[in-house]
Order: structure tokens, then C-alpha cells, then sequence
């Protein structure tokens, strides 16, 4: 018995630490291919694993104005993040604590993270945290809906709103709702692209001020603090990927009860997923080109109405729940 | 062996005579307190008695409440006034002849109102009701300034206008009468109608009642009947602005409302409550339109006793024994109120040396006491707890909606925007830098507080004795 | 009346708030009940109160609102507060607020409710020379007055023409169908126009904000709770079974009022309206959740409704907390620097550092943000929107999606709104001398705040412990409850429906984040290069010294109001920028319209003054006129006469 | 018995006659005659009543109708005309024709309603109520289709010729006799204050500023 808890106890520490290690490996996927594709050599796959480890050994300089908030920010939006992303499902779906948070805590989760991040760039007071900070939660504003209706539809198919009951449902029953499922995953991805600041909501290469979002809010960092707010924004973009990848392909994951063996397969299936997640992503930005900032709302607009008639359908092809 | 209510009548009658004869103001306007204050105990020595129907006095559950009313705000308001002439005496506005004539005028006009209140013959109360009238129209008049002559005059022709319409209500009641009781007294004597109701002519009835609503209706300032009114509190003396608001309105309402209990005994003749109903509908929105338009703070509580008598009427139109209970609440509440109000008005206007709202400013500042009992009497007639009138329009707000939802939205309305009018002045006056002179006050607060005092118990703690008579008034209204 | 007379105000109402909230606990706990009869009152029914378990729970919600006000009213310089015309108010108000909440009988209750806006508005004018203040004053009690008409309407129609006043009475004659419809939306317009329910909010912004901020917090953070109250006693205790469409209009204009109610805030600048606006979101919030309890109440569904009821109540909870540590807040603020206009502040955090992480709590509350008490209610009331889609009617469906995106779209708003407070107010730079001058408020005060900002984390975190706590109250009126702590995982984590469904476990996830980011501080002072240095702004090489070149809350608030300014507020910018060559600067303005001020206060106004003005000429005729409005009168009535037989 | 009656109604009809008359005369000195006339013929009626039923106390009534009304106060009136120089024509608000028109519907008005009274009462005490209740109306009207202060006096006491009528009328009613002397004392009132405040115009004026100066309330 208590073996199996210790197990168990094992099993969600290695996810924590899973998503955390692979995190950097992503992104560096997702930079390579980008970079290929325009016929360029492009950073090592490793590059991000170096990036952070440079940013460490730095001194970090902080503007005279900055107040504690500043400093301790990155250690809570870090932390927040990465707690979050140990609480999706990756390789297994009955982990351990995986029942503390469903989606609607997930979602609150990343907002907290994101609520701090926006402080922190208000806390030195330049004008170019302020534009990152006021258009990151303006943004926000815009996605949050529409990951409402998400959360609704898949709440009206899988009848949970926890993510393992819901992948464990979609396992159980691969051909679910689905039109209104493809709907969702559009209206999902969407919403991904615009939390973690990609194109074409943003550009996470740019260095032009007006229009960054992301990039502006943490331009006062440096040192050991920007290390972890880089960390931090990797493991969103794995948290949104094993969000996808859970709900919408749930294939491979080890349902609760699986032993270690289960596990491994799981975990292989998972990064797979992951890295082909990745390297999607690198395509898709390349063959798109970034938005004006005012644009924005028709982008995510477009998640809010596929969102809204993923609901509409999933209303005429549902298994209610009461 | 005199009785009671013989007393309410001949003291202050007598006391006229005497008065006239009285030379100096100061002793004057003392005796003028003691006399009132012997009708008040006479008064409630009735109360404490038990009911008389004799030939020409009547003293029942309906009349009781205002008699004692009657009595006790005529010696406050001659404890006011007390104080209050000397000042005007000073600023020259009255010379002491003319307080003379002045306290004669009072008692006399108590008198008369009391004769009307106490008449068991609807003749008799006629000429009480009329002596009275004609009375405040001279009074109203005492300034002699060209406002005080023409509001005096102007109240002067309304008042006889209607005084004639009443007169042949009057007959008309003793026509419809005689079938049934035959000729002479018996058919103008109250508890002989009353027991006789049911026989009476009913369509003579209609016509009388049209009659005496016109007649009377135009004492009780129902608009479109109401044009003597606001001029008349305007531009008397203080004390008879109160008196007027306070208890002339009430003695002619009370008329017309044992008429309406004549009409009520008599099933085959039309019902009076929907007329009642639109001319206190009419008089209530009207009047609160009117008061946004004030610019002299007695006329824009004249216009507010419009209102409450409009809305007084429209519960007696509603009917029903908790409307009527209401509307009888609502009288006492608002007479005690109103000259209540009246008589911090007088403070006021002693302490800024005007009538202009536009002139009074900040008396929280300079004058806080008052300012305070001022704010809490103009709240409380505003319908705010824990005061009286909060009750009664709590009953006739909740039954009226209970019983008709749409018409509910009537009153509602109008009270409303009389609130907003009456809270917009109450703010300016009581609030902000204060402006102009800020003179001390003679007059004493003693009535203003007892009257608020007096509202407050009520709308705490009602009198079950009170409360036994209302009701019992209220199912004779039908 | 001042000077050491009522130097005990303070103490003293705290002190009774105490015992009532001992009280009001111990009858929720023990989930009894007391009544009594006084023999005042209305003849022959008299003044009933009773102390049932939902009152309990409000009173709990009430007095501690009014311990913190006095706490923090102790810290005034009786001096400078004016407090001749605040002390002796402040025992009234609160003391009318119990009343209202044990008031047992139609008469007692408006007469308390009265009572309540009469105090308060007395109150909200202390600061009687500035006209703003009596304006808002003459506003806020004019809607008052509307809205205790509107409860008149409502009682009325429960009593019925018998005039059954009293609650027991109603409880055993419930009016007809058509009647309770009426009594319904009477009820949603009395205990809106208190609540700040739009079309009826327009009062609030004006009014908490003029008050005294000990005042604010307690009309803002609490008596919009009593309104709740209201519209709870009657719609889910004396209305009886309710039909299913009374759903709607508490949930339609709930939800409205919680996006416009944020746009609102978002917009403005001055520091306790934008409390205020943000308090008529949060009553948009509950509104939806009891709309929502009423459907699945009236659909039989008693575990949703318990869900829907428990959001609401423990939303009631958590917002008269940490609104109330808000406006306190920035009645330090108010204090310390003498300003409200955001755009004038900045950098606090380091003048007043103790306030600064008590406003953080708050702020981070109200955003409805993990770990905090906002959250668990905010988690609830998105459980209830989940299940909505398993309600048989077909119109309620169609809403859910709706309902839910708006209460989404509210919950972003409402962090942007209050990282651009925060980061306006307490982060950057000073922008004006006063806010570099500040200094910290009182320790009286501040232990006020400090007690609601350990409010709202223990709130957070101990959700599942205060649901349990309301189960007798959520049987009464939902006729259900949630799953008790047992069902979950562990003792705290708080369950909507059953345990495979949703869980919410906020110790679980403090821990984790808390034992992340504890890890992570020390690996990272393990492995990592500790020394830091304080330079000069980075600020992409141009750092400007002079505070006028951060971000305001004007400039912050300008990507949302591009978003949706245009649509709700007609916003338009334009910008005026001179030929080349010339040297004047480039003009910017924005013009921002509320048409819900025009079309409900500006109109009406207009057109009573108006009437008004037509009607005077009433006053202006000759006598002769006067007599032909008699006679016109005599010959109508007598034409009725003899026309009908 | 039917032949007092014939005589009593012949009375209260030739009043009525005479009420239209006022209504229909242009000059101040005119409607004073006709007033005249109609007081002189009240006396003449309440006096023929006050023989009839033998009531004697009426005698005082048809007196005082008699010499108050019918010759004191129109005298009066004439030198007051006189003083105040307006003897001429008087400003009408509508024509005689529409006065008349009017008028006339008022009487049919006044029939209609007591038709509906029950036969309960003696036909002939209807009768004269029906021409009463025509009176007073008439004299109302009267008073407000005509502009200065003496013609609405005129009006007034000629609605109060018409109560007076009514009150004899009624058979048996008490107090009519004090209540016509109040009355005269009232119609007094009116006279005297026409003489010493000189009202001409207060009674109808179209000079608004005046009226603001005299309620001292600014629009």
C-alpha cells in the first residue's frame, strides 16, 4: 500500500520533472524548424538548454525603481507555470494529484502567472512594460472566453471538466462528439497561439519594440531572473501542448491504473506527440506573418465563434450528464 | 352642567371676544396660550369621555382623532406664534393693533373649526367650515402687503365660489333626505343621515356629493381646486400657514368624508371612489411636478400638502378597510407634520431673514439644532422611517399594488418625483457654505420638536385606542 | 456631539459587531433558529424578528464588514474627519443592516431597509460642501426611494389585499403565478437599485466614493450584500416554487452588469469609482448564480442548484471581504496622499510598503486568481454555467455558452482591471509629489487590512470548510448541498456534483507552488551567479528620469477600450496632428459615451424639469381662470352624472 | 296648492330669464338692472313661498334679497361703475352668442340631471330644483365669460339668488334664514373690498409681471 503511494508520489514528481526537462528541447524543435525552413542553419537543437544555463551564471541588474514585487515575480510565475503543466496529463491520466486542479483551476492558474508577469512589468515603470503588460491582458480578455466555451463543449461530451476524466473518456471512446470536437481544437489552438505570445499574435524573436507584447513586458529582466521567466514561458508552450495533446489525442496515454511499463510507453507516445506538436508549430510560423496588435480581436475571434458552434453542435449530438 | 364639547366651541369663542378687548401684545399672545391650552384639555377630556350624539353635537370614533388633533396643534401653534409675533412686531412687519386682532382672529378660527368638527348637523358644520374660511382669508390678508391682499383676495372668491357649490350640496343632502325622515332638523342631522342612508335619495345623492366634492374638495386643495392654497401659506403669517396646512385642510376633508360615508350607506347610488381616486391622482402628480418650480420655501410645502392630500384622497377613493385605515393615518400623520414643518419654516425664515430658497444656505452650519429637526421633519414627510407617515404609505402603497398593480404605478410615480424635488431643496438649504445673515432665533422650538416627537411614537408604537378608532371610522367608509 | 463623546463610536461598534457576528456564527453552526414578536410596529401585526441561518450567514458577512470599518475608523485624526457628521451615523448604518437581515414581517423589514439608506446617505453627504457630494447624495437616495417602491410593490403583492404581513403568513399563502411574476421583478428592481444592478448602478459610482472610505468599504463591500439578501428572501423563501423564466432577467442582467459593470472600471481613473464599478460587477456575478440556482431549482436539479446557491453566498463572503481591504486601501491611500486620480499616483509600494502587500492580496482576490477566496466562488459559479447545459429548456441552453463566455470575458477584465490599479497606483515611479511623499497609514489601520488580507488567503484555501458551513443554509433554499469533505480526496478539497467530476483543491496547489517555488529560490541561489546590481532603467537604452513617460492608467486602459470601447461606450479617438513644420504638439482626445446615463437618468431628468416647467404656468393665472378650471371640473363630474345611470 | 305652485315656478322662471339676460347685456349699468330684476323677483318668490307654507321666519329672506340685493348694492355698484369709470362696455371672453349657446346647454344639463331623481319627491319641488341648479350655473358662467371685477360680483350673487331659491325650495329646511343672511354679509364682503382696494383688474390679469411682483415666486 504504501509502496504503491510512494509510487504513485514517484510517478507525478518524474511528470513534474518530465515537463520541465523537455520543456527547453521543444522549443529549441520549434526555432530549428523555423530556421530550416527559411534556408537557414539556425540554432542547435540545445540552444535553449544553453540559453538558460548563460542567463544563470549572469548577474542580474535591476532598475533602481524596481521593488521586491519585481524580484520575487519570476520565482511565482515560474513556479505557478510549471505547477500547472505537471497538473495536465502527460504520459498518464490517473497521476497522483492530477484531480487537484480541473481545467477551470488550470486556466486560473496560468492567469495568476500571467497577472504577475503583467505587475512586474509595471513595477520599474518604463513605457514599454506598460504596452507589454495593457496589451497582454487585453489580450487575455479575448482569449478567456473562448476557452470557456472549449472547457463547455468537451464538459458537455466528457461530462467532467478534470482533464484526466476527460482523456480517459476520449480514450475509452476515441469517436465522440466530433465535429464539435474539430471545432474546439481549432478554436484551442488558437487560443494556445495567443497565450504564449507566437505568431501571429506575437513574435517571440522580435526585438521591435512597438510590437512586441511578451518580449516588453520582461525587457527590464536579466540574470537568474530572466533565466526563470524564459523557463517559464517554455513550459507554458509544453503545458498547451500536452493540453492538445491530451484532449484532442489522447492515443498512447496510460490510463491510471497502468504499471511502469504502461508508463513507458506513455511517456514515449507523449513526447513524440509533443515534438510533432513542436515542430507544426515551427511551420505554421513561418508561412503566416505576424498581426498588428488591433487585428487581434478578429484572430481570436474566430476561436470565439468556432468555439460557440462547437457548443451549438455538441447541443444536438450529446451525451448529457446531470 | 356644561359638558366637553361644549367646551372646544365656547372657550375659544369667548376667548375671541375677550382677546379683541386685550391691550398689549405680550399679554395678549400669553392668554392666547392659556385659552388654547384650556381647549386642548377640554378636548382631552372628550377623548377620555366616551361618545356623544346629542342634536346638534356629535362626538364618535371618526371625529374624536381630529378634535383632539385639532385642539392640541392649536395650542402648539399658539405657543409658536407666542414667540414667534413678538418678532415680527420688531421687524415692523405687524403693529400690535394688529396682533390683537390677530390672537381675536385665532381663537375665533378654532372655534369655528371645532364647531364644524363637533356638528351633528350638516348645516351647522357648514357654517363652522365657512366661518373658518373666512377667517384665515383675513388672516392671510394681515400683512397687507399687495401679495398678502391679492393671495388674500384670490382666496377670498374661490373660497366663496365654493362655499356656495357646498351650500347646495348641503341642500341637496336634506332633499335626498326628506323621503325618508321627513321635513325640518331630522334631515340634516348627522347620526339620523347615517342611520338613515340606505333610504335616501340616490341620485339626489350623486348630485350632492359632485356638490360638496367641488365645495369642499376646494378647501382641501384638490387640484384643479387648489389655486388659493400655495399664495395663501405663502403669504400669511407663519402660524396660519401651519394652521391652514394642518388642520383646515384636514376639518374640510373630514366633511367631505362623512358625506362619503352617506354615499357609501346608500348602494344604489354611484360609487365616489374612482372620481376620488383621479382628483388624488391628479392633485398628487401635479403637485409634485410643481414643486421642482418653487422658489419661496412656505409656498413649496404648500404645494407638498397638495400632494399629501391628493395621495390622502386617492386611499380614501381606493377604499377597502386597510386604504381607509391608511388615508385616516396619513391625515393625522400629515397635519401633525406639516405645521410641524411650518413652524421650523418660521425659524428659518427668522434666522435668514427670508423666504427664498435660493437665499438659504448651509443651515447645518449656522443653525445645526434646527437644521436637524427641519431635515428629520422634511424626511419624515417625505414618507422616511422610523416617522408616522412611513406607515401609512407603507398600507396604501403595498394594498393599492396588492389590489390593482398597474394603478399602484400612480402614486408611486408622483411621490417620487415629489421626493426628488423635496430632497433637492432639503440639501440645499440644510448644506453647503452657508450664505447671508444668520440671525439668532426668538421663536421657540418646543411645538416643532413635540410635533416630530409626536410623529416619531407613531411610527413606532401606534395607540391601540387609536387604532380601535380608525378602524372602526374606516368600515364606515366603505 | 463631538469630542470625547463619541470617541468610543468606534470601539464599541466593533466590539457588538463582534458579539452579532459570535451570534449570527453560532446559529449558522448550530443551524437554529430564533424568533420574537414586538408590539410595535404595524397595529395588529406588530414588529417580528427572526435569526434563521441564511440571516446568520448574512450577518456574518455584515459584521465582519463592520468590525474592519471600525478598526479602521479607530485610526482617524478625529480632527480632520469630520466626525461630528460621521460617528454618530456610523452605529446607525450598521445597526440598520442587522435589522434588515433578522426583520421578520414586510413592515419591519422596509422600515430597517429605509432606515439603512437614510444612514447611509447622511453619510455619503459628510462632506456636505462639495456639490459632487450632494449630488451623489440627492442621486443615491432618490434611487433609494425607487428602489424601496419597487420592494413596497413587492411586499404588497405577497401580502395580498388582506395584508398578510408577515412573513409566516406569506410562507403559507404564496400569491398566484402571475402575481409572484410581478413580485419578482419587483424584487429584482428594489434590491438592484441597491445593489447596483444596471440599468439602476448609475447611483453607485458616484455615491461609495463620496463617503468617507471606512463608509465606502462598508457600502460597497457590505450593504450591496443586504440587497442580495433581499432578493434571496424573496425569490427562493417567501415566492415559493419558482418557474423556470424567472431565471432570466437575473441572469440576463447579471451578466450584463458584470462585463459593463468592468468596462466601466476599466475606463476610469479615479481610484474608488473604479472600486465601485467593480462592485457592481461582482453583484452581477451573484445575480447570475442566483438566476442560475432559480433554474435548476425549478427544474428539480437540487445538486446544481446547491452548486449555483453556493457560488453566490460564498462569492457574498469573499467580496465583502476583499472589497472592503479594497476601499480600505485606498482610503489609505486617499490618506496618505490626498488623491484618487490613479494618474496621480505611483511607486507606493515603496512609501507604503505594508498597505501595498494588503492592496496586492486584494487585488489578486478580486481577479478571482488561485490560490485566493475569489477564485473558489469564481470555480463554483463556472461549475453552475457548466452544468446550465442540462437543463431542459431550450432558452437556458442557448444561454449557457453565453452566460459563460460573458463570466470569462468578466474574469479577464477584472485581473486587467486591477493589474492596471496596482501597477498604476503602488508600481512605477511617483507621479506626483504627494504620492513620492506618502507614508504608511496608522497600525490600527493597517491591522484592519491585514485581517482581511488574511481573509481572503484563508478563505482561499479553507473554500471547501465555509461550503460545508452553509450546507443548512443551501438545503433550505436550493434544497441540496454540496458533497461534504469526506467525498473528496482529501478534507479540503472542495467538490461541485461528485469527486469524478470537479475538484478543486487549493491547499494541495498552494503547496505544490509554494514547495516549486521554494525549490526553485534555492536550486537557483545554488547553481546560479547570486550577485545583482541596481542600475538605471533599461528600458531599450532610452531611460527617461521623468515620471511622465510611464505608462498611466489612461494609457493602460487604451487597448481594452480599442477593443470594446467602441462598442459599448461609442468611443472614438482622434488625433489632431499639425502640418509638417509646425511646431505645436499633436492633440489626442477620446470621446466616451455612457448611453445607459443618458438613456436612464439624463432623459427622465430632462423631462421632469421640463414637465415641471410647463406646468408652473398653473401657477401664473388670474383668478378668473382659476374659476373656469372649477367650473370645467363641476360640468365634467356633473355630466358624468347624469350620463351614467 | 297646484295654483301656488304654478305662481312659484312662474317666479323661479322669470329668474331665469333674467340670468340669461345678464349674460346676454353688453353694459355694466345693464347687467346691474338685470341683476336688480332678478333679486326683486327672488323676493318675490321666497316671500310667495314664505306665504304659501306659511313659514314666516322666509319673510326676513325675501327682505333682505329685497333691499340688499335688489336696491342697495346695485346702487352701489352704479356709483362704484361711475367712480371707477368703466361703465362702458365690458371686456367679454367669449360672445354673447356663445354665452348664450352655453347657457342654454347648462339648463339642459341641469334638467337632465334632476329627471333622473326619483319620483320620491314632489314634482313641482323638482321642478324648481332644476331651474335652481340652472341659476347657479348660469351665474358661474357668468362670472367667468365676463373680465372685470363688478360683473363677476354680479355673477356671484346672482348664484347665490339661485341657492337662496333652492334653499326655499327645499320645504322645511332649517337655518335658511341665518344662512341668506351670511350670505348677504359674504356679498357684502365682496362689495366692500371692491370699493377699497379698487380691485379692477386683480380680478383678471393679463399682465403677468404683475402677478410675479404680486406672488414675489420668479418663474
Amino acid at each position: 500500500m504504501t509502496r504503491d503511494l510512494v509510487v504513485q508520489f514517484l510517478a507525478q514528481g518524474a511528470q513534474m520533472a518530465f515537463v520541465l526537462l523537455i520543456a527547453p528541447l521543444a522549443v529549441g524543435v520549434v526555432r530549428r524548424v523555423k530556421a530550416r525552413l527559411m534556408r537557414r542553419q539556425g540554432p542547435p537543437l540545445l540552444q535553449a538548454y544553453r540559453d538558460l544555463a548563460k542567463l544563470l551564471r549572469k548577474e542580474s541588474v535591476i532598475a533602481e525603481s524596481a521593488s521586491w514585487l519585481f524580484r520575487s515575480a519570476p520565482y511565482l510565475i515560474f513556479a505557478l507555470t510549471w505547477v500547472a503543466a505537471a497538473l495536465v496529463p502527460s504520459f498518464a491520466s490517473g497521476l497522483m494529484f492530477n484531480w487537484a486542479a480541473d481545467v477551470v483551476a488550470l486556466v486560473a492558474l496560468l492567469g495568476a502567472a500571467r497577472a504577475l508577469l503583467a505587475l512586474a512589468g509595471m513595477d520599474v515603470g518604463t513605457s514599454f512594460g506598460g504596452i507589454g503588460s495593457s496589451r497582454e491582458m487585453m489580450i487575455a480578455t479575448l482569449a478567456e472566453p473562448a476557452m470557456m466555451l472549449i472547457v463547455l463543449t468537451l464538459a458537455i461530451a466528457a461530462g467532467t471538466t478534470r482533464l484526466a476524466g476527460v482523456a480517459d473518456f476520449f480514450i475509452a471512446e476515441p469517436f465522440g462528439v466530433r465535429v464539435s470536437l474539430a471545432l474546439s481544437l481549432i478554436s484551442l489552438v488558437i487560443v494556445a497561439l495567443a497565450e504564449n505570445a507566437r505568431i501571429p499574435v506575437d513574435n517571440p524573436a522580435t526585438h521591435l519594440e512597438l510590437t512586441m507584447v511578451h518580449e516588453a513586458m520582461v525587457l527590464e529582466y536579466s540574470g537568474r531572473h530572466l533565466a526563470l521567466i524564459e523557463a517559464a514561458s517554455h513550459l507554458k508552450l509544453v503545458l498547451y501542448l500536452s493540453l492538445l495533446i491530451c484532449l484532442f489525442a489522447p492515443f498512447g496515454m496510460a490510463p491510471a491504473t497502468a504499471g511502469l511499463s504502461g508508463w513507458a510507453i506513455g511517456l514515449v507516445a507523449w513526447i513524440a506527440k509533443l515534438l510533432a506538436g513542436a515542430v507544426l508549430l515551427g511551420v505554421w510560423e513561418v508561412s503566416i506573418a505576424k498581426m498588428r496588435v488591433f487585428r487581434l480581436p478578429d484572430f481570436v475571434g474566430v476561436a470565439f465563434v468556432f468555439g460557440f458552434i462547437a457548443i451549438l453542435l455538441a447541443f444536438l449530438t450529446r451525451g448529457v450528464f446531470a | 352642567m356644561i359638558h366637553a364639547y361644549q367646551l372646544v366651541v365656547l372657550i375659544p369663542y369667548a376667548a375671541a371676544l375677550i382677546l379683541v378687548a386685550v391691550p398689549g401684545y405680550r399679554v395678549g399672545a400669553t392668554a392666547n396660550v392659556i385659552v388654547s391650552a384650556a381647549t386642548f384639555a377640554a378636548g382631552l377630556w372628550l377623548v377620555a369621555g366616551e361618545s356623544i350624539v346629542g342634536d346638534y353635537a356629535i362626538v364618535d370614533e371618526f371625529n374624536i382623532v381630529f378634535i383632539a388633533i385639532n385642539t392640541l396643534v392649536g395650542f402648539t401653534t399658539a405657543l409658536f406664534s407666542a414667540s414667534y409675533i413678538g418678532h415680527e412686531i420688531e421687524t415692523g412687519r405687524l403693529s400690535p393693533s394688529f396682533v390683537r386682532f390677530y390672537h381675536a382672529m385665532f381663537q375665533a378660527m378654532m372655534g369655528s373649526m371645532n364647531l364644524a368638527l363637533i356638528a351633528n348637523n350638516i348645516g351647522v358644520m357648514w357654517v363652522g367650515l365657512e366661518l373658518a374660511t373666512l377667517i384665515t382669508v383675513v388672516m392671510v390678508g394681515l400683512y397687507r402687503t399687495p401679495q398678502a391682499i391679492e393671495a388674500a383676495w384670490k382666496y377670498f372668491i374661490l373660497a366663496s365660489v365654493g362655499i356656495s357649490l357646498a351650500f347646495f350640496g348641503t341642500i341637496l343632502i336634506y332633499l335626498a333626505g326628506q323621503p325618508a325622515l321627513g321635513e325640518g332638523m331630522p334631515a340634516m342631522t348627522w347620526s339620523l343621515l347615517q342611520a338613515a342612508a340606505a333610504r335616501m335619495d340616490p341620485a339626489i345623492l350623486d348630485l350632492a356629493f359632485i356638490f360638496l366634492l367641488i365645495g369642499y374638495g376646494t378647501k382641501v386643495g384638490l387640484a384643479p381646486l387648489h389655486a388659493w392654497l400655495p399664495d395663501a401659506h405663502a403669504e400669511g403669517p407663519t402660524p396660519i400657514s401651519a394652521v391652514l396646512s394642518g388642520l383646515l385642510l384636514n376639518v374640510a376633508l373630514y366633511a367631505l368624508l362623512r358625506f362619503k360615508m352617506l354615499v357609501a350607506g346608500q348602494p344604489a347610488a354611484l360609487d365616489p371612489g374612482p372620481v376620488m381616486v383621479v382628483m388624488g391622482l391628479v392633485s398628487l402628480i401635479f403637485a409634485a411636478f410643481m414643486l421642482y418650480q418653487r422658489r419661496d420655501i412656505k409656498r413649496l410645502f404648500a404645494y407638498s400638502s397638495i400632494e399629501h392630500m391628493g395621495l390622502i384622497v386617492f386611499a380614501f377613493g381606493m377604499g377597502g378597510p386597510l386604504a381607509n385605515f391608511a388615508g385616516l393615518l396619513h391625515m393625522a400623520m400629515h397635519s401633525l407634520t406639516k405645521s410641524g414643518i411650518f413652524f421650523a419654516v418660521g425659524h428659518i425664515a427668522q434666522a435668514k431673514g427670508t423666504q427664498r430658497i435660493a437665499e438659504i444656505r448651509g443651515l447645518s452650519v449656522t443653525h445645526p439644532r434646527l437644521a436637524v429637526v427641519f431635515a428629520l421633519a422634511v424626511l419624515a414627510i417625505c414618507g422616511m422611517p422610523p416617522f408616522g407617515v412611513f406607515a401609512s404609505e407603507f398600507l396604501i402603497l403595498t394594498t393599492t399594488f396588492a389590489r390593482e398593480p398597474w394603478l399602484a404605478l400612480l402614486p408611486a410615480f408622483g411621490l417620487l418625483v415629489g421626493f426628488g424635488a423635496l430632497l433637492m431643496r432639503l440639501q440645499g438649504t440644510i448644506f453647503g457654505e452657508p450664505v447671508g445673515p444668520a440671525h439668532r432665533v426668538e421663536a421657540s422650538s418646543v411645538p416643532m420638536v413635540l410635533h416630530l416627537l409626536l410623529v416619531l411614537a407613531a411610527g413606532i408604537f401606534l395607540p391601540p385606542l387609536l387604532v380601535a378608532w380608525f378602524q372602526r371610522a374606516a368600515e364606515l367608509l366603505g | 456631539m463631538r469630542g470625547p463623546a463619541l470617541a468610543f463610536v468606534y470601539p464599541l461598534s466593533a466590539l457588538a459587531a463582534v458579539v452579532l457576528g459570535v451570534v449570527d456564527l453560532q446559529v449558522l453552526l448550530s443551524g437554529g433558529e430564533a424568533a420574537t414578536r414586538l408590539p410595535i410596529g404595524l397595529p395588529t401585526i406588530g414588529f417580528h424578528l427572526r435569526l434563521d441561518t441564511l440571516s446568520a450567514f448574512f450577518g456574518i458577512v455584515i459584521n465582519g464588514g463592520v468590525v474592519a470599518a471600525s478598526l479602521y475608523g479607530m485610526g482617524f485624526d478625529r480632527v480632520k474627519e469630520l466626525t461630528p457628521r460621521v460617528e454618530p451615523l456610523f452605529p446607525l448604518f450598521a445597526a440598520a443592516m442587522n435589522l434588515v437581515l433578522i426583520a421578520d414581517d414586510a413592515y419591519a423589514f422596509l422600515f430597517s431597509w429605509e432606515l439603512m439608506s437614510l444612514a447611509s446617505w447622511a453619510l455619503v453627504v459628510a462632506r456636505h460642501t462639495d456639490p459632487e457630494c450632494r449630488r451623489a447624495a440627492h442621486l443615491y437616495l432618490v434611487m433609494a426611494a425607487i428602489g424601496t417602491v419597487a420592494l413596497l410593490f413587492a411586499f404588497g403583492g405577497l401580502a395580498g389585499p388582506a395584508g398578510g404581513y408577515t412573513f409566516d403568513t406569506v410562507r403559507t399563502h404564496p400569491p398566484q403565478p402571475m402575481v409572484a411574476a410581478l413580485v419578482l421583478m419587483a424584487a429584482l428592481v428594489g434590491c438592484g437599485s441597491k445593489g447596483g444592478l444596471i440599468p439602476l448602478h448609475a447611483w453607485l459610482p458616484l455615491a461609495h466614493p463620496a463617503a468617507p472610505s471606512h463608509v465606502s468599504a462598508l457600502m460597497s463591500g457590505v450593504m450591496t450584500k443586504v440587497a442580495i439578501y433581499g432578493f434571496v428572501r424573496i425569490a427562493f423563501d417567501l415566492l415559493g416554487p419558482p418557474a423556470w423564466w424567472w431565471a432570466l432577467p437575473p441572469i440576463v442582467l447579471g451578466a450584463m452588469t458584470a462585463v459593463l459593470g468592468l468596462l466601466y472600471a476599466v475606463l476610469d481613473r479615479d481610484l474608488k469609482r473604479v472600486l465601485a464599478y467593480s462592485t457592481i460587477e461582482n453583484v452581477g456575478l451573484i445575480f447570475v448564480a442566483l438566476g442560475l440556482a432559480l433554474a435548476f431549482r425549478a427544474n428539480a436539479q437540487h445538486a446544481a442548484a446547491a452548486v449555483a446557491m453556493a457560488a453566490a453566498l460564498l462569492h457574498v463572503l469573499n467580496h465583502s471581504w476583499f472589497k472592503s481591504l479594497l476601499f480600505l486601501g485606498a482610503g489609505a491611500i486617499l490618506h496618505a496622499t490626498g488623491r484618487r486620480d490613479l494618474d496621480g499616483l505611483g511607486g507606493l509600494i515603496h512609501r507604503m510598503p505594508r498597505t501595498a502587500a494588503f492592496f496586492l492580496v486584494g487585488a489578486l482576490a478580486i481577479s478571482a486568481l488561485p490560490p485566493l477566496n475569489g477564485f473558489v466562488s469564481e470555480w463554483l459559479l463556472f461549475q453552475a454555467v457548466i452544468a446550465a447545459p442540462a437543463l431542459p429548456q431550450a432558452a437556458l441552453h442557448f444561454a449557457s455558452p453565453a452566460i459563460g463566455a460573458m463570466l470569462a470575458l468578466a474574469a479577464a477584465l477584472a485581473a486587467a482591471c486591477f493589474v492596471r490599479v496596482y501597477g498604476t497606483a503602488f508600481l512605477g515611479r511617483p507621479r506626483s509629489a504627494e504620492a513620492a511623499g506618502a507614508h504608511d497609514v496608522p497600525l490600527v489601520q493597517q491591522a484592519a487590512m491585514g485581517g482581511l488580507a488574511f481573509l481572503c488567503i484563508l478563505g482561499g484555501l479553507m473554500g471547501s470548510v465555509l461550503a460545508a458551513a452553509l450546507a443548512p443554509v443551501l438545503d433550505k433554499l436550493a434544497g441540496g448541498a454540496l458533497p461534504g469533505p469526506g467525498s473528496g480526496p482529501t478534507p479540503f478539497s472542495l467538490i461541485a456534483f461528485d469527486p469524478a467530476r470537479s475538484i478543486y483543491d487549493a491547499p494541495i496547489i498552494a503547496l505544490f507552488v509554494a514547495i516549486a517555488s521554494l525549490t526553485t529560490l534555492i536550486v537557483v541561489h545554488r547553481l546560479s551567479e547570486r550577485r545583482t546590481r541596481r542600475g538605471p532603467a533599461w528600458d531599450c537604452g532610452f531611460p527617461d528620469p521623468s515620471p511622465a513617460t510611464q505608462y498611466t492608467a489612461s494609457s493602460f486602459a487604451q487597448p481594452l477600450r480599442r477593443v470594446y470601447g467602441a462598442a459599448a461606450f461609442a468611443a472614438q479617438e482622434t488625433v489632431v496632428m499639425p502640418p509638417p513644420g509646425d511646431i505645436r504638439p499633436a492633440r489626442f482626445s477620446v470621446v466616451v459615451v455612457d448611453h445607459l446615463w443618458r438613456a436612464f437618468y439624463a432623459a427622465p431628468g430632462r423631462a421632469v424639469i421640463g414637465l415641471s416647467e410647463r406646468l408652473n404656468v398653473l401657477q401664473f393665472l388670474t383668478i378668473r381662470r382659476y374659476l373656469v378650471l372649477m367650473f370645467v371640473t363641476l360640468v365634467i363630474l356633473l355630466s358624468i352624472a347624469a350620463v351614467t345611470t | 296648492m297646484s295654483q301656488a305652485y304654478e305662481i312659484s315656478h312662474l317666479l323661479a322662471g322669470v329668474m331665469l330669464v333674467t340670468s340669461f339676460a345678464l349674460l346676454y347685456q353688453e353694459r355694466v349699468a345693464a347687467v346691474l338692472n338685470a341683476f336688480a330684476a332678478q333679486s326683486i323677483t327672488l323676493a318675490l318668490a321666497v316671500a310667495w313661498s314664505a306665504w304659501s307654507d306659511n313659514r314666516p321666519d322666509l319673510f326676513i329672506t325675501a327682505l333682505i334679497a329685497l333691499t340688499l340685493k335688489g336696491i342697495v348694492i346695485p346702487v352701489a355698484l352704479h356709483r362704484t361703475v361711475a367712480r371707477l369709470g368703466i361703465h362702458r362696455e365690458v371686456e367679454k371672453v367669449v360672445g354673447v352668442g356663445v354665452a348664450l349657446m352655453v347657457g342654454l346647454a347648462l339648463t339642459g344639463l341641469a334638467q337632465a340631471l334632476v329627471l333622473k331623481v326619483a319620483a320620491g319627491m314632489a314634482s313641482h319641488a323638482r321642478e324648481e330644483l332644476a331651474l335652481a341648479l340652472a341659476i347657479i350655473l348660469l351665474g358661474f358662467l357668468m362670472m367667468i365669460v365676463r373680465r372685470n371685477a363688478v360683473t363677476q360680483v354680479v355673477g356671484f350673487m346672482s348664484m347665490e339668488n339661485g341657492l337662496i331659491l333652492a334653499a326655499t325650495g327645499a320645504r322645511g329646511m332649517p337655518l335658511v334664514v341665518e344662512v341668506s343672511v351670511a350670505f348677504s354679509v359674504l356679498i357684502s364682503l365682496f362689495v366692500f373690498a371692491v370699493f377699497v382696494f379698487r380691485i379692477r383688474e386683480r380680478f383678471d390679469t393679463v399682465d403677468l409681471e404683475a402677478l410675479d411682483r404680486m406672488r414675489g415666486d420668479r418663474r
